[in-house]
């Protein structure tokens, strides 16, 4: 349980381009619920890490306070991580995001962190643009403190002793939508092959990228009466538009081409191919994906995957106008004016 | 004319309160502030208070200049020459003239209550009715009535014209109709009292040259150009009153510094956070991954910050917060100026947390100190607390000429680059390897072995989450025994000693400087001599516990209700609470020697009555 | 099982502690809570402390039941019988049991390690195997194996088990099944043990009539009934250990005595909010408009409540904040105990500000003093912070049965009604017109005339805004006053006095209460008197001044690291420091007299050396 | 300037039913800036609540921090009011509200207050449905700090001195939509004529209901580059429904009836009268509502009017069973179980 976990050594264990396994993008042992989705979600990062090959001092892990925001401290041992306040998480991320834009921030959060404590945060996270995989492990209940219902509970989700929630929940893709997020993406923890790829766009994505994973809380909300239980999400999952990232792919941007996928270049590098599998589906059309959400509870279909992209929307540093090199490692000679201008500066004030 | 040398007691030169009393939102601040640049370039030390309401236009306002020719620091609490431009106020402004004293009013209206007082010089001059004939538009019109009372001025006391037009062409650069038009204006009054009252009063601004070598600037700029020359990258902030200022003035150095002609890039942050949660999660972010970031906020945001601050401290991010201080509790008088968060700082935060503060006591120590602060917050990777406040912040003061040493270099910690940690075997975040409590810090991205988790849970020294307690205790043990190392690396007191040997003391902070250092001297006049303390940093250094133990009686002198600076006095030296003696002010204006002089002079009495 | 008599030193009746180390999730609480249920059911005083992680399932977790006829309070910090459930930590486990003393683990795996202490005995029960041939499925098997233990740990020590079947019988009702069930596992512990080991242990358990009249019941249980009692209609909150059960308590009494079981109507409001600052807002509302209302939390949330406190403060608005205070600083230990937050609640929020504050030492007084806190913030029109901790509000505390005086009635202070309204002649809400500080207070709704305007910014005795300087301070001296008159309506200090004269004396606060007493015997027995006050308020009651004044020397006992109750005395009342000497624990459990005893032992040991 | 104002006696003012002249609901002199728009939503206030003829004493108001949050002493001196701290108001409203829903509940708040420092507490009190008038007066910067823009300013929006504003704007109008809320209207100051019947109904609508009132600052926000400036504003001022508020009506619900209006009864009394300028437009359509006020991008106008109506959803009392007497008006004895009770009680805790 030290966050610094030995170099493993594993012969058997297949090698990505920086010559890493995937023990390297490990870290140390979780002491979540044996069977809590948020686990999933550590083993789908670490997964969609090493196939990058990105280095793992490249990211830096930010998080609040929950069993979901705990995680950053299960994988990635190599990486910076900082474990803030709860629901503060996205401030720290801006902060540290605007000073060394180098890296790949990634924010773990939960329902609660992020819905509730933390909405205004979130909400002014996704206007600025930051550049971040935002990853907000979606149980329904607050499990650290032992099973409240969260603002993202269903009207009619119950608690183990069957007390219904009543308060209309907050839908954290469809407030991204409408806070002008220009990657946003629903998941579950218990289907790795749609979120490990999501997760490898959303890292490559310039810009916000929201991916609201449905993960179940084995210990307060896997019952009978939950709308987030294992059973309930496998019956009403509905993949509306499946992902794959393909690094280093050939310039061809835009619309769908022969085998059915559309093909979108990113500007951090790599493409990514949209398959739909609602045919009338446009991951474009930001109403329809919106319509789309609003719909759910309808017919209580859980529709997942990439639902809304566009990659063209300036980040925070763009807006800002950071420079190339970042800021924290500008020599000091760049940021002071020195002596002379101090005194001509004073003028003005004789 | 002649009633007017005759109801004046004496002449005043360069020694008397020029105050203008106004309405906010008439553009008079550049009025006035014209008025004072004037005597300070004729090389006469000012004072300059300006007083005005939480709102936006059409309530009263008051800019208070005292030209003081033996350069003291502090208001007056006088005021020999009123310019009485608000009606609404005319009473309260008659009422607080000093006997023999002066009032210039508008006579476009007759206003015979401004006549009422029998030593107060009334001076009608018809501003409005000038200007309306003068100027076309509405609002030029307003705005001229106030450069034509700046000419009514300098024609009854003396003020250079010649120095005034400089400004105004300085003022407005190449636009050339604007200095026309306010030239105008200025000689309208200038004209009119020339002809009217050809005699001058006995209130008279000469020069002198007691200014050479000194700039007026206000605390807020000063501490942003602060921040610019400490190599500070990142600022979050929340606009709140009176600290707004002061991320204005480090925008604009910065736009002036440190943007890349030719690419337009920036070589700094500034973010603008949806509060001041937000804006110290941000500074608190950016310190975390290395660079000097900082927050500049006022009490409703310190106690907003709260939570975070306790995490910095905890987590040891080194961030620094200036906290720019108004009267409270609550919203408390937003434009009023009060010490009143100095306990809150000092432990703010839940559960045992101690922190590093400053105390600037005027602009020229806010340039300085915004550098010592970032210098601090890196060494001690801690929060660091600038306590500044409206008074110092807001205000034009004339300081020394600000310095600079070029051979400077950020004091950046304990700070492991990549080359040492690739040569160390192993790093633990939280080893006390130099037995200093100071530990090592790496940055993100820099190497994996650097890697570690900054968190505000339980942690041990290596970093690593714990609940045990002996683990715990060692690092929060570390903690007290880091920041009481602090003592002698912040800003060290100031002391003055007064020539007479003395067994009595004032201690005091911040701005109240000015006040103490005159009522020291009016004491001195009354046979009462004191020595004198200004406390800069916090944990207290040595020298103070020394000087308090030099001394029978201390009065602590400070701007707020309870007595918080004795507070902290008592708590963190060895010094006798008895010792200390409170003298409060907390009225909300900025300190003058009044409050000081009688709180002393009433205990002292009392002590007499006793013995 | 011969040895096991040798090895034990005395025969140790209803005086020894029972440990249970498990591992969080399984389910072992409530066999750990019946063990000690039926302990005190026997008529045995019990002391339980329950230690767990942050975490929900999976670490480790400790359960101390403390036997001891002689009634203390507190933990003893030792541990004569370890059940050491948890392969993770059985190396500590074994360390940490008495010399002399037991182990009982469980032998399904043979495990050597547990032999290796000479002075201590290892008793093997097969839990695991017994249970898992007694049940089927998975889960049962685990919980089943806790009530084995339960069994085995009552036929060793002499534990009735009529006794814990009736609380069985009781815990499932008419669940049968149930009953069958845990009474089988219970009884497979037990016939193993009466086989194996049929001779008993030197340490017992005997039937005594020491706990009639008594319950069991924690703090923050006990508080939430206070809050009903108190007829508190209000309450909003946001989840954080550990203050959680305190809404949780709330909620299921007013469930049980405030539904209109016609309508379905409820007679309370729980929201929980979507943070503490919208939780302590809601209550402010609630309050301003009349009803009792609360707002339970822990360090963390007073930190983000402070501006909304000085905000009621200064708008004088009557509101309770249960603080179940936890180790910090920042998010700290969340399961450990302190008693951290006394300084930031006794000043919170920017500005000059004071509050009223409350420290119960036990459940009892925590319903008590609930009742007392609403008292006092209708009649102070303030925040009142009752001041618990992770201890006191949840562990089981064994306390005399709590008393009703049906002829209650709150004191909403000075409030008033529509007829008081229509009879005077003009409202003015911060009118001083008994000059006692407090002031007139109307609710919305009632009269017109009642109308006011209340506002955390400057305001006047009137209700108006105000940014003049003498306005503002009457308010705020008037302020000032109505607190200080507070120091006398706060639950008074409760003072023990040792049988010889004693010139030193300790005082302490909350939780420590037990472990003083307990440490008071100690040190009498080492020729060491001591004289003992706790406070139960702020300001504190004048006989707190007077208590320290009687004495040369008080020792300041508490659980922190920097000595905030110490800073609280040395601040408020007129005591001379250096007679203060602290005595602090902040290892986050709860508080046993050795460190009591060791820190006074070794202070007058130093003053030995010394003289 | 005192907050309670002397009875005033104005002969020839029209009195109401409750026999009172528009002067008994006007408060204390307003001091903000000459032309304010917050100074007209402040007249069309006093004249909703007289003529509605609601006692000046059933009000309270509650407001936050800024210029607009000033407002609340500036009208009906014979009400109580809070002003509390800065972006927290609906807290208070919430705390109040439970424990006497009998008062009518206006809130007054400002972009800043509402979207920036208080955009959780804004969208919490939706979720829960909080019975109250919630009037945000947008004028697109921080009055009060002089001039900052606000999360509310429009892309591309200026400053004073020509700096454009360059992030997303939050539309107060389009959250409340997708947070739940059942009122949602969006009026303009220079308006009365719309925005006093507005009022009208909102009140007496029984839950949230939210007026973003567009009301210009004319000392920081009201020149040539401004989008939020009286002469922008008028320039694209577009009505989409037409609200008239009928005390007493007959029993018509639902459904346009001839004259082309769509009728509404509301539970706390009175009819809506809803006419639509865009034949098209249906207030019951959320999913039209978000998309058309989405659409403001697009063609730069302000769509005004009642944007939304669901007048079905329980309030927050109604979800937490309080009963019909408030619970500040309970009798102690309805409170405490009293002795026996304790007795009784405490044998589960031998
Ligand atoms: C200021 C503050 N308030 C409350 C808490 C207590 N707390 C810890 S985690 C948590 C909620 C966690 O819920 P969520 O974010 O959904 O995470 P989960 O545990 O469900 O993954 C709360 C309320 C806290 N740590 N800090
Ligand atoms: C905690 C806190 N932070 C900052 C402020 C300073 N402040 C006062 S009003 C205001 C913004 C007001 O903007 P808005 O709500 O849009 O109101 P307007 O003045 O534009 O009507 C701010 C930031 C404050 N009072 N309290
Ligand atoms: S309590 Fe729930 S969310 Fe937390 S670790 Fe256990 S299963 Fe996961
Ligand atoms: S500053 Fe703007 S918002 Fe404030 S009163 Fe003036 S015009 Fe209105
Ligand atoms: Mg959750
Ligand atoms: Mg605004």
């Amino acid at each position: 349980m030290t966050s610094m976990p030995k170099p493993f050594i594993d012969k058997h264990l297949p090698k990505n381009k920086l010559g890493l396994t995937v023990r390297n993008y490990e870290g140390s042992m979780s002491t979540l619920c044996a069977g809590c989705g948020h686990d999933s979600v550590t083993a789908a990062l670490v997964q969609a890490f090493w196939e990058l090959s990105l280095a793992p001092e490249s990211a830096a892990k930010v998080s609040g306070i929950g069993c979901s925001s705990k995680t950053t401290a299960y994988f990635m041992g190599q990486s910076h991580g900082i474990n803030c306040v709860h629901g503060r998480m996205p401030s720290v991320a801006t902060g540290a995001n605007a000073v060394n834009g180098d890296l790949h921030y990634i924010g773990i959060s939960g329902d609660g962190d992020s819905l509730s404590i933390g909405f205004g945060q979130f909400a002014h996270a996704i206007r600025r643009n930051l550049n971040m995989l935002y990853i907000l492990e979606n149980n329904g209940v607050y499990g650290l403190t032992k099973g409240q219902f969260s603002a993202a509970a269903d009207i009619g989700s119950t608690t183990k002793k069957g007390v219904p929630n009543e308060q209309t929940p907050i839908d954290p893709c469809i407030q991204a939508l409408t806070l002008g997020a220009g990657f946003v993406a629903r998941a579950f923890s218990g289907d790795k092959s749609q979120l490990v790829p999501l997760v490898k766009a959303a890292l490559m994505h310039k810009g916000f990228a929201l991916i609201d994973v449905i993960s179940p809380c084995v210990t307060f909300n896997d019952h009978a009466g939950s709308t987030k239980s294992y059973a309930h999400t496998y019956k009403y999952y509905h993949p509306l538009v499946h992902t794959d990232f393909v690094a280093h792919a050939e310039e061809i941007t835009g619309e769908y081409a022969d085998d059915g996928a559309m093909r979108v270049t990113l500007h951090d590098g790599g493409e990514l191919r949209l398959r739909k599998t609602d045919t009338d589906y446009d991951p474009r059309d930001k109403a329809q994906a919106i319509e789309t959400l609003m719909m759910n509870g309808g017919d209580g279909e859980i529709r997942t995957g990439l639902l809304y992209l566009n990659e063209d929307m300036p980040d925070m540093h763009a807006a800002n106008k950071l420079p190339q090199k970042p800021l924290n490692q500008l020599p000091y000679e760049a940021l002071n004016p020195g002596k002379a201008a101090l005194a001509s500066l004073q003028k003005r004030y004789r | 004319m002649k009633d007017l040398v005759e109801t004046a007691s004496e002449v005043r030169v360069n020694d008397f309160v020029l105050k203008i009393a106004n309405v906010n939102g008439t553009g008079s601040a550049s009025a006035n502030g014209l008025l004072m640049k004037a005597i300070f370039r004729m090389g006469v030390p000012v004072v300059g208070k300006n007083l005005f309401p939480s709102n936006i236009q059409g309530l009263p306002t008051w800019y208070e200049i005292r030209l003081t020719k033996d350069a003291y620091m502090a208001r007056s609490g006088t005021a020999e020459f009123m310019v009485a431009m608000n009606a609404e106020t005319y009473k309260q402004d008659l009422a607080e003239v000093s006997p023999g004293g002066f009032l210039l009013y508008d006579s476009t209206w007759p206003r015979p209550d401004l006549h009422t007082r029998e030593d107060v010089t009334a001076i009608g001059v018809p501003l409005a009715r000038m200007c309306n004939e003068a100027f076309e538009n509405a609002r030029t019109r307003v705005l001229m009535k106030n450069m034509a009372y700046v000419g009514a001025v300098a024609g009854l006391t003396g003020l250079d014209v010649e120095v005034i037009k400089e400004l105004v062409t300085e003022m407005f650069g190449t636009k050339e109709h604007l200095i026309t038009a306010n030239m105008k204006a200025i000689n309208i009054g200038l004209d009119y009292v020339r002809e009217h009252f050809p005699d001058p009063l006995p209130l008279k601004v000469e020069r002198m040259d007691a200014t050479a070598g000194h700039i007026m600037i206000d605390g807020n700029t000063a501490a942003a150009l602060g921040c610019v020359y400490a190599g500070a990258t990142f600022g979050a902030w929340y606009p709140i009153t009176p600290s707004t200022s002061l991320m204005d003035g480090f925008k604009s150095f910065c736009e002036k510094f440190r943007v890349d002609k030719e690419t337009g890039e920036k070589n700094f942050c500034i973010v603008q956070g949806e509060d001041e949660l937000a804006s110290v999660g941000m500074a608190i972010g950016a310190g975390w991954n290395g660079a000097r970031a900082f927050t500049p906020t006022s009490g409703p945001g310190i106690s907003l910050m709260s939570e975070f601050i306790g995490f910095a401290y905890y987590g040891e991010v080194p961030v620094v917060l200036f906290d720019v201080q108004r009267a409270g509790p609550s919203t408390g008088l937003p434009t009023r100026t009060q010490q009143c968060d100095l306990t809150l700082a000092a432990y703010a935060s839940h559960g045992d947390t101690k922190h590093i503060l400053v105390f600037p006591a005027n602009p020229k120590e806010c340039f300085e100190m915004a550098v010592q602060s970032f210098d601090l917050a890196e060494r001690f990777q801690t929060p660091v607390f600038f306590m500044t406040d409206l008074d110092i912040g807001m205000n034009d003061w004339m300081v020394p000429e600000f310095e600079w040493d070029d051979s400077y270099q950020p004091d950046r910690g304990k700070l492991l680059n990549k080359d040492e940690l690739e040569a160390i075997e192993k790093f633990y975040r939280y080893e006390d390897k130099d037995g200093d409590g100071i530990t090592y810090r790496t940055l993100p991205g820099v190497h994996p072995k650097g890697a570690y988790f900054t968190r505000g849970s339980g942690h041990n020294w290596k970093g690593g989450y714990t609940e045990d307690a002996d683990e715990y205790k060692e690092v929060v043990d570390r903690l007290v025994r880091k920041w009481k190392s602090a003592a002698d690396a912040v800003p060290g007191p100031v002391v003055r000693r007064c020539d007479a040997p003395a067994s009595r003391a004032i201690i005091s902070v911040g701005g109240c400087d000015g006040a103490v250092i005159e009522a020291m001297d009016q004491l001195a006049a009354k046979g009462v001599n004191l020595n004198y303390l200004r406390v800069r940093g916090f944990p207290f250094n040595t020298e103070v516990e020394a000087f308090i133990a030099e001394h029978d009686e201390v009065f602590v002198v400070e701007q707020n209700r309870d007595a918080q600076l004795r507070t902290l006095l008592v708590n963190e030296t060895d010094a006798p609470k008895d010792k200390l003696v409170p003298v409060l002010d907390y009225a909300g204006m900025a300190a003058n020697p009044k409050f000081i002089v009688e709180g002393i002079t009433a205990y002292l009495d009392t002590l007499g009555d006793a013995a």
